[in-house]
């Protein structure tokens, strides 16, 4: 089983999910982030002092998928979450040992 | 010549002041009732949206618990003797105040009349000024200071600048003598404040990390809907301070208006072009520049003088403003010296020229021209400043010695409002 | 003795009330127009904002949400049947309530005169306090009750407990004859609402998790807000109550900030004294505690007497809140026994003492002494308690009965303003 | 007529005016000092926090910015030139506005009496409505309109459509004439700015991803806050254009409250039976929905016209409100046309009705029947409609050329605060 | 040493924490996110438009632990997050191939 | 590949950022969370309920970088995030399968 990780631009994050859908994954976990890249920031101004911001919003979104499904899923992710503009994101993947479904205590594929 | 002693003159000079003084017109209660809620709504909660909006997060609580803890002393000083100070019939000390025959409002009954108001308005009113005036310095320190100290200097400084100017100038002292023209406070409140801060802003000490660290303001619209308070509430602050409903009153509130309007047009303006891009908290910080300029004229100049002196306080401010940061490095933190100082400083000055019939003001008293009137002005300007820098240097020193201003280094890190009050501002 | 229906008597007891009852004074109608937009401003948005930020984020609209519907109600049942069976002429149902001649306002046009204020003015003014008193209610079952029942249950309320007794306190009936002092509605508007809350709380339950559970205000400088709106406003219920722009309005103005600010300097000092540490949130309790105590006496007592009213009202409702949160395990949730219900009271009895001339008030009636006016005081609160108390109590368990008062555990969990509202507070 | 124009007529029709139209009343000109400060209250923070709470996290300053820098701009406008096309005496361009005679305010004096008030006042009075008329407009096209553009266009509207219509109605022009009645701005302000709005929606454009994506209001507690304010202020609004402290001012004021509160229940009936859940903005918006609709008649109409007035006008805007959005998918962003213009028609029809001593009114003229004054009120309807069409439509096209009106779609998406004014709203 | 990461209802944070405590549990790293998944969103309404909103709002927590704690730690969150009802959540477990405590530079399961 | 996640005191975030920077990190990605370990929370005061808030701020920072800068990355991190009092916070390494970067479809070491 496999942890995919994207940082995407906020403002795809419904696409991303619609995609997701699309391709039949049940779930996943989102959570807001400050990035850090080659995007720029932006300034901000406060009484006539101007100074620069350099983490931009982000979200990163984790979703647990069987191991047969993570190239598919990827796709799906930089289908929907690419502008093609500096600032778009990555995807990590990393190797999940087991799962657990706290409502009924199943592991494994069948508690995603 | 000055509105709050001189009502009696002006009554004569001015529409609608038919009422004979000594008799209480219900009209003029009424508006004094209202200017009374209006310039307490100016420091709560205005003031306190205003500044909190921006500190950061974690000290939004200090600042609202500074002003109003100022507010709840500062009433009950003022009633025990700061009101007979300023306005006690006779004078002590040397003449620095009034005498202390009213001292715990001593023969304030409920049909004590003051001019055509019952005289229990009129302690209410002359309070708020009394509450808002420290409550505007603690801008200057904000983020690190220990709420103990800064209460019992609040309260001493009320006691021993405010009080003074104030009866120097409203109360029949020694400046309203020499005729200096100080309608709503542009001295007693503004420049009594900004130079308070300053001095204040000097001895406490830049915050840890200012001016490397950003540090920008955690909640704008909280700050702008305590600006746009300011500005309602500074109707009765100027027009309220004709202690009349009149004509006097009315164009008070006029001119109050366009100070505002043409202050924040300026600052938007200057932005605009320094910048290329017009900042919220820019244009309403060129309201407060354009109101505390405004104040001391507002009952003196009329539409066109207040145009043209909204319009400079506007660019005079922000340019102030960035040299006292920017320039200078001084963490005066949300700007109280460059927009009520130097902005109480400028409407001293412009009110000798556009009181001036020439320029569409009420009119210089006979015999007085221009110049000499700005003469008045710089002495009283001048003599506020000292007193205040003087007083206000001496007083924080003192305080320092027996209980520190500052929080430690790591309380400054965690923010005053869990550190001093336990509590925290969101959970959101 | 009771300002609202004795102002005749006042006019002529009190300074600049020389006009006749029955013509117009347009100055009196001034104040009475700004003092019944400041009354409304103190529940919308004054007490709304006040209370939502106490509840958690999930409840932040809820709250709202109730103040809202009660004010428009409960000003509609107001204009229907409520002003006359508070101060129609005659009276109904043996003399709990005035009698039916003005049920819906019939005979009330522009012209009518009530004292020296258009009788429209009067039926507002009026009108405001029976929109904040339910609506003062609400913060003891906040965070768990649905919504149409709680509405059902104000609106009734409102018709079988504050009707009758704003009846016989100043519409003339039982009390206003006995003399009961209580000028603004300590026992009207605060002991009612303190003792519906105290009832409700008993038996709507406590919110699940409570005590053991935290359950922080979720936003703190909203609260802040929402008190300073309510103490500007409070000029409005209290200055306003003297129904004119006189002395008397400028005392209780005076008497009700000193009030105020002396509160909470007192509840300031306790939490200082007992944790260490003085918190906003308790600055700001004291304020409401002596605003509260304040409200019966203000029309009664001098500014020596609001102070020791607002000392008292600080130090007692702070031990009050202590004991039926700590250790009763009461989840009045917003507090409002404590604050209100024991203020009212300590306010309702202090002003047989501070009315007294002996000790700087208006003076007793002639051949009343203090005890035999603490007596009709306490007879009026005894009265008031019982009634309420009994009549909440029917009428929470006849509403449950038909409609249950509370939402499930599971919908508690998710938050009333989804659950009820399908509404969320911030998208931050 | 119109009470603005005709105080003389109406001082003697209604109560309490015994005052000589001429001579200054200090009661009168109390309540219209406060009633300005109440208007501009309703702009500034009244409907900043409004419409800045109901647009997303990114766009709450933008929306702030525009109604603080409108309020600065209009103010200047109004004394330069907008006074005088309203109300300046004998008329200009053909009848269109007024003289020019008040250009810069001539002659506008401390001393100078409108009525019973200073003229300062009533001009500082009027400016407060030519602030909020254009500053309601720019709920429209929120979150994607560039500041230049929207500020050039808000003050030629003002010019060009406001300061006409205005004259019309109030200033003695053709629909005065006729005895066209709008007490408060039916037509002048709700009209006005909802057919703006809409116009201007249609012009702009949709936000982009509307109506599929979905962009709830990120602050709601900001928002009822708002609303609470502009309920309050309206009573400035409304019993203020009575131009006096009088009975007119006082059934002004009821009928306001009752057009309020009836408006948002039935709103949140309306919401409550379609979706089974009433939602607080839901009954805010009643509320804004009742007021913008009994504003044309509060000067004319009893209390039982204001419940039926104020019940249609919930029911009907609700109704206005889903068919523009979800039907027609035209992206009023804020329902400004649903709510002021729909609201506006309604109350300027329904006047006509109401008014009649039949339905409780104060009467309509003398031989004037329910039917003719409606046809009066249709013809002063459609022609605002028109006018402010058609002039919107060009005005909004020609500066599209020169400047566009829009951001780019990017700049949309990032958020207005920070692409035109380098801000943030909140770092909490 | 492993990483464990469990999504839990927000309300059951503090019994988790508990629960944690119980078993000898030092440390934890708790985050606000947004999940999506079996458990159905709710509806909201503006101003007549009702819309769906799919995200519910979970309590992420990470918990390092040595590999012998594992099992012990899983049943003690199971145990206190659990409500039965659909939306209890997951708890995922990855391998953690390092750690450092800042303060001390020590690694390894003192660090923890 | 690594994703290095420090767990640091916020106040220290803007130092960390400089460090990395300075040692050529190109990006990180950051959240806001809620810590529970050694570090004592605060009191709080409701109306005189006086009670624990166990629960300390921090900034979670995520770093992807190459194998052979781990290390160099670790000691960053330490020496600008280390204040000497506790609570200075963890490090934890953890193993990166695969890395996109979503603009562009690369992968592996240049998609960082
Ligand atoms: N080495 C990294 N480790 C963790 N997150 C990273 C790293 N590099 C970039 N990110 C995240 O990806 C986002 C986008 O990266 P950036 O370099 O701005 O543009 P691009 O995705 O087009 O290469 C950053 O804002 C940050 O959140
Ligand atoms: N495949 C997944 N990857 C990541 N997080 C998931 C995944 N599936 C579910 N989640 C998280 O677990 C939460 C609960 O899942 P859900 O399917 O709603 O119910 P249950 O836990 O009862 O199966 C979701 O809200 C989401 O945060
Ligand atoms: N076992 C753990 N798993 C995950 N996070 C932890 C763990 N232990 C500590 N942390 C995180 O590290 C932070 C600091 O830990 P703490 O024990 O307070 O101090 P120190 O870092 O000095 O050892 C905690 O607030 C928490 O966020």
């Amino acid at each position: 089983m496999k942890m995919i990780t994207a940082i995407v631009k906020p403002f795809r994050l419904d696409d991303v999910r619609s995609a997701l859908q699309e391709i039949g994954v049940q779930g996943m976990t989102v959570g807001e982030v400050k990035g850090f890249g080659r995007q720029r920031g932006h300034t901000e101004l406060y009484r006539g002092a101007e100074y620069q911001v350099d983490f931009v919003p982000k979200a990163k979104i984790e979703i647990a998928v069987a191991d047969d499904l993570v190239e598919q899923t990827v796709e799906a992710i930089i289908a929907s979450a690419r502008t093609g503009k500096v600032g778009d994101g990555k995807i990590f993947i990393t190797e999940i040992n087991q799962v657990w479904r706290i409502r009924t205590g199943e592991t494994g594929n069948s508690a995603l | 010549m000055n509105i709050r002693t001189n009502f009696l003159l002006l009554a004569v000079l001015l529409p609608g002041s038919a009422r004979a003084a000594g008799e209480l017109d219900s009209g003029d209660t009424a508006w004094m009732l209202t200017s009374t809620a209006l310039v307490l709504f100016m420091t709560l909660p205005g003031l306190a949206l205003f500044y909190s909006g921006l500190v950061r997060n974690r000290n939004v609580l200090s600042v609202m618990m500074q002003c109003f803890a100022i507010a709840c002393a500062a009433s009950v000083l003022w009633v025990l003797v700061g009101y007979t100070l300023v306005f006690g019939d006779g004078s002590s000390l040397g003449g620095l105040t009034g005498g202390f025959g009213k001292a715990l409002l001593a023969g304030v009954a409920a049909d004590s009349v003051s001019g055509t108001i019952p005289e229990t308005v009129f302690v209410m009113f002359q309070m708020t000024f009394a509450i808002i005036t420290p409550a505007l310095i603690v801008g200057a320190f904000a983020e690190r200071v220990r709420f103990a100290p800064m209460l019992v200097f609040s309260l001493a400084w009320l006691l021993l600048v405010y009080v003074p100017v104030a009866h120097w100038v409203w109360g029949g002292g020694w400046l309203a003598e020499r005729g200096f023209m100080d309608f709503a406070g542009g001295a007693v409140v503004h420049i009594n404040a900004g130079v308070a801060a300053l001095v204040a802003a000097l001895l406490v000490g830049n915050r840890s990390g200012f001016p490397t660290t950003q540090m920008p303001p955690h909640n704008l619209p909280w700050t702008v809907a305590g600006a746009c308070m300011l500005w309602v509430g500074w109707f009765g602050f100027n027009a309220g301070s004709a202690v009349a409903s009149d004509g006097a009153a009315g164009m008070a509130m006029l001119v109050t208006h366009l100070g505002a309007a043409t202050g924040s047009l300026a600052w938007m303006t200057a932005e605009w072009v320094k910048y290329g891009k017009p900042s919220v908290l820019g244009i309403a910080t060129g309201m407060v520049a354009g109101l505390g300029t405004i104040t001391p004229a507002s009952g003196f100049v009329g539409p066109g003088g207040a145009i043209v002196i909204g319009l400079t306080a506007g660019f005079v401010c922000f340019f102030a403003t960035l040299t006292l940061k920017q320039k200078l490095h001084i963490d005066d933190s949300l700007d109280v010296f460059p927009v009520h100082g130097v902005g109480g400083m400028l409407g001293i000055l412009l009110t000798a020229v556009f009181v001036s019939s020439s320029y569409g003001g009420m009119g210089l008293p006979e015999g007085v021209s221009i110049a000499q009137q700005l003469g008045v002005q710089a002495l009283g300007m001048v003599a506020t400043i000292a007193w205040c820098g003087g007083i206000t240097f001496v007083l924080l020193k003192a305080i320092n010695l027996v209980m520190p201003l500052r929080v430690t280094r790591d309380q400054e890190t965690e923010g005053l409002d869990l550190v001093l009050h336990e509590e925290r501002g969101y959970e959101i």
